[in-house]
């Protein structure tokens, strides 16, 4: 169940790169881009623990923005939400089963 | 209609859970029994040192001479500097704040939350017209330890009185401990209970019981003492789960459930850890 | 002025058996502040000497491989109830700090 | 009040300190020593003499370091005449941890905890009656991090 997520996640966020880099991306295009990710983090926040790989990811894009390689930022910034809808899957799957691990 | 609500979400967590924090209690207790049938289950209050002789004797040597001894003294003498006020810590506590930590976390039944003694130290500072202290080292944490170290020796004894909220946070501090987390998927359960005793890389990890009766803890690592919650914080980045603030309802939740787990066993902190 | 050296005293006989623990960062000079990308400077203590009733009885000279906040325990004969202890330290920067105990 | 009571204490320190002061002149400690960065160097700029391993020196000190930053270390000997004991980390940048100048009144026992940046050889190095015995240790220093 988990893997298939995963999968599918991948292959979308894999999507919107191959996307992305058909035409090289630009300032405008990672700031709509960023801006959709904050949303995406502050989101799953909001309900799950966010991995710190979300927030990494984001300073990574900043750097590649702040550099002018706006196709690496904007596939940085969608790593960073995938990760986020991750740990939302992640603790969505947990909330059924981690009664299991408690000694009974 | 909120206590309704709570009613609501108490009976599926019931429903779902069936035991009282007393069976989780002796259920655990006896989890680690059986993994461990030669080992004195008191003795894991002194986390690691508890499976690794050879850790051991190096923490032995530590305790020749503690460098947490100089927290304590310290805190000491800012526990009996009197506010600005004229009044002072003692004037906060019970038995004025002498051997009491056993007691903490407490829940407030006024607020409804979790008070952990370095909440409640902040609040008596506030209640004064004092500046609150940080949270993970420093000031608050001397205080916190010469707390500890009036309160050696006492067995610890966390209440959970009859209020739903009280049940409600426990529970939520119970989800937490067993629920994975962090891009690398661990729940606190993964190490300190599957793998107590074991090696992660080069380090053997502590167990569960008794993981709340020592704190505050100086940290070779740290190179200073901590708070329980600076270690939460460190967990969490170690298995790359975004740590919450520090005294964080989450956490002062995970903290009254972690320590009604140790109930029954000896306080002994301060102590040190690598 | 450095913090307050705390000193333990055991006495065996007429065996002292001296325990002392010295507040001090005992910074090397390699390491790097997390924050500042900074690296900290070298602050340490060079020598302790340690005096029973005034006369020196052992002295250490340190490197910077001595560790945070260090300890040291050594032992003398010689020693009686109501002697006197004396430990002090010199660091790197000129700070010294002494303090002194009855043998009980 | 607080601060009055410290600024007393300070300046009573400060009086104490500076008696002390001249004690620190005649102190000789073996600065050249400390900033070898060989082992080897630190024994002949120390002592310039042979040493000689012996199983009368005795280096009380962890197989597996807990943590590197904090190692404890105990050396004792039956050997009579102890002049010093001197604490070597082979693979340390500089390998001169420590030196005891020990007297007649002295027991030839001292422990300390020190910083070890990798896994290394530490060698205790004790002068005796003018002569020079060693014992020596390998410790491993892991990766810390996932402890506690």
């Amino acid at each position: 169940m988990k893997r298939k997520l995963t999968l599918l996640v991948a292959a979308l966020a894999t999507g919107l790169v191959m996307n992305t880099s058909a035409m090289a991306a630009d300032a405008a295009e990672y700031e709509a881009a960023l801006d959709k990710a904050r949303q995406t983090l502050s989101d799953a926040e909001s309900k799950v623990q966010l991995w710190t790989t979300s927030e990494i990811l984001l300073e990574d894009a900043a750097r590649a923005a702040a550099a002018g390689d706006f196709d690496l930022a904007v596939k940085l910034v969608n790593e960073a939400s995938l990760h986020a809808e991750l740990a939302v899957a992640t603790a969505e799957r947990e909330k059924k089963v981690w009664q299991k691990s408690v000694p009974k | 209609m909120k206590k309704f609500l709570i009613a609501c979400f108490l009976f599926v967590v019931m429903a779902n859970a069936y035991a009282t924090p007393e069976e989780d209690r002796l259920a655990l207790r006896e989890f680690f029994a059986q993994r461990f049938p030669d080992l004195d289950l008191n003795e894991m209050t002194n986390g690691l040192y508890a499976f690794d002789e050879g850790a051991r004797e190096q923490w032995l040597e530590m305790e020749d001479f503690p460098p947490y001894e100089i927290a304590i003294e310290a805190g000491e003498e800012d526990f009996n500097q009197p506010f600005a006020n004229g009044k002072s810590y003692a004037d906060c506590f019970e038995n004025g704040g002498i051997g009491i930590r056993q007691n903490y976390p407490r829940f407030d039944t006024e607020t409804g939350e979790v008070v952990t003694l370095e909440v409640a130290i902040n609040k008596c500072r506030k209640d004064n017209g004092e500046e609150p202290l940080p949270w993970l080292t420093g000031e608050l944490a001397n205080i916190s330890a010469y707390m500890s170290y009036t309160s050696r020796g006492n067995k610890m004894n966390v209440v959970i009185p009859d209020d739903p909220r009280a049940l409600a946070a426990y529970e939520a501090g119970k989800e937490y401990y067993y629920t994975r987390r962090g891009q690398l998927e661990f729940a606190c359960e993964n190490c300190h209970m599957q793998s107590a005793g074991s090696l992660l890389r080069a380090d053997t990890l502590s167990g569960m019981l008794g993981q709340a009766t020592h704190w505050p803890v100086y940290r070779s690592k740290w190179g200073e003492i901590g708070t329980l919650h600076w270690r939460f914080q460190e967990c969490n980045a170690q298995v790359r789960a975004k740590p919450y603030e520090a005294q964080s309802p989450v956490y002062r939740n995970l903290e009254y459930f972690l320590s009604y787990m140790s109930n029954g066993m000896e306080l002994n902190g301060p102590a040190s850890r690598r | 002025m450095g913090s307050p050296i705390k000193i333990k005293v055991k006495l065996k006989g007429d065996v002292a058996e001296v325990k002392a623990l010295m507040p001090h960062p005992m910074e090397s000079g390699v390491r790097v502040n997390a924050d500042t990308g900074e690296t900290v400077p070298k602050h340490y203590i060079k020598e302790v000497i340690c005096k029973h009733n005034g006369n020196v009885v052992t002295t250490a000279f340190w490197g910077t491989a001595v560790s945070k906040d260090p300890y040291m325990a050594f032992k003398f004969k010689g020693a009686k109830a109501g002697d006197k202890l004396e430990i002090s330290w010199l660091d790197n920067t000129g700070d010294t700090s002494v303090s002194e105990v009855d043998i009980s | 009040m607080k601060l009055q009571r410290r600024a007393l204490v300070q300046g009573l320190l400060t009086a104490a300190a500076v008696l002390a002061v001249p004690r620190w002149l005649f102190a000789a400690r073996p600065d050249k020593a400390f900033e070898e960065k060989t082992a080897d160097g630190v024994v002949s700029d120390l002592f310039n003499a042979p040493v000689t391993e012996s199983d009368k020196v005795t280096l009380k000190i962890p197989d597996i370091a807990e943590n590197g930053a904090v190692v404890p270390v105990t050396i004792s000997t039956d050997l009579a005449d102890v002049e010093s004991i001197s604490v070597i980390v082979e693979n340390n940048p500089t390998p001169l941890a420590a030196m005891f100048e020990l007297t007649p009144q002295s027991i030839p026992e001292v422990s300390i905890r020190i910083k070890m940046g990798e896994s290394s050889v530490v060698r205790a190095v004790v002068k005796a009656g003018g002569q020079l015995y060693s014992a020596s240790k390998e410790v491993k220093v892991t990766i810390g991090g996932c402890g506690g």
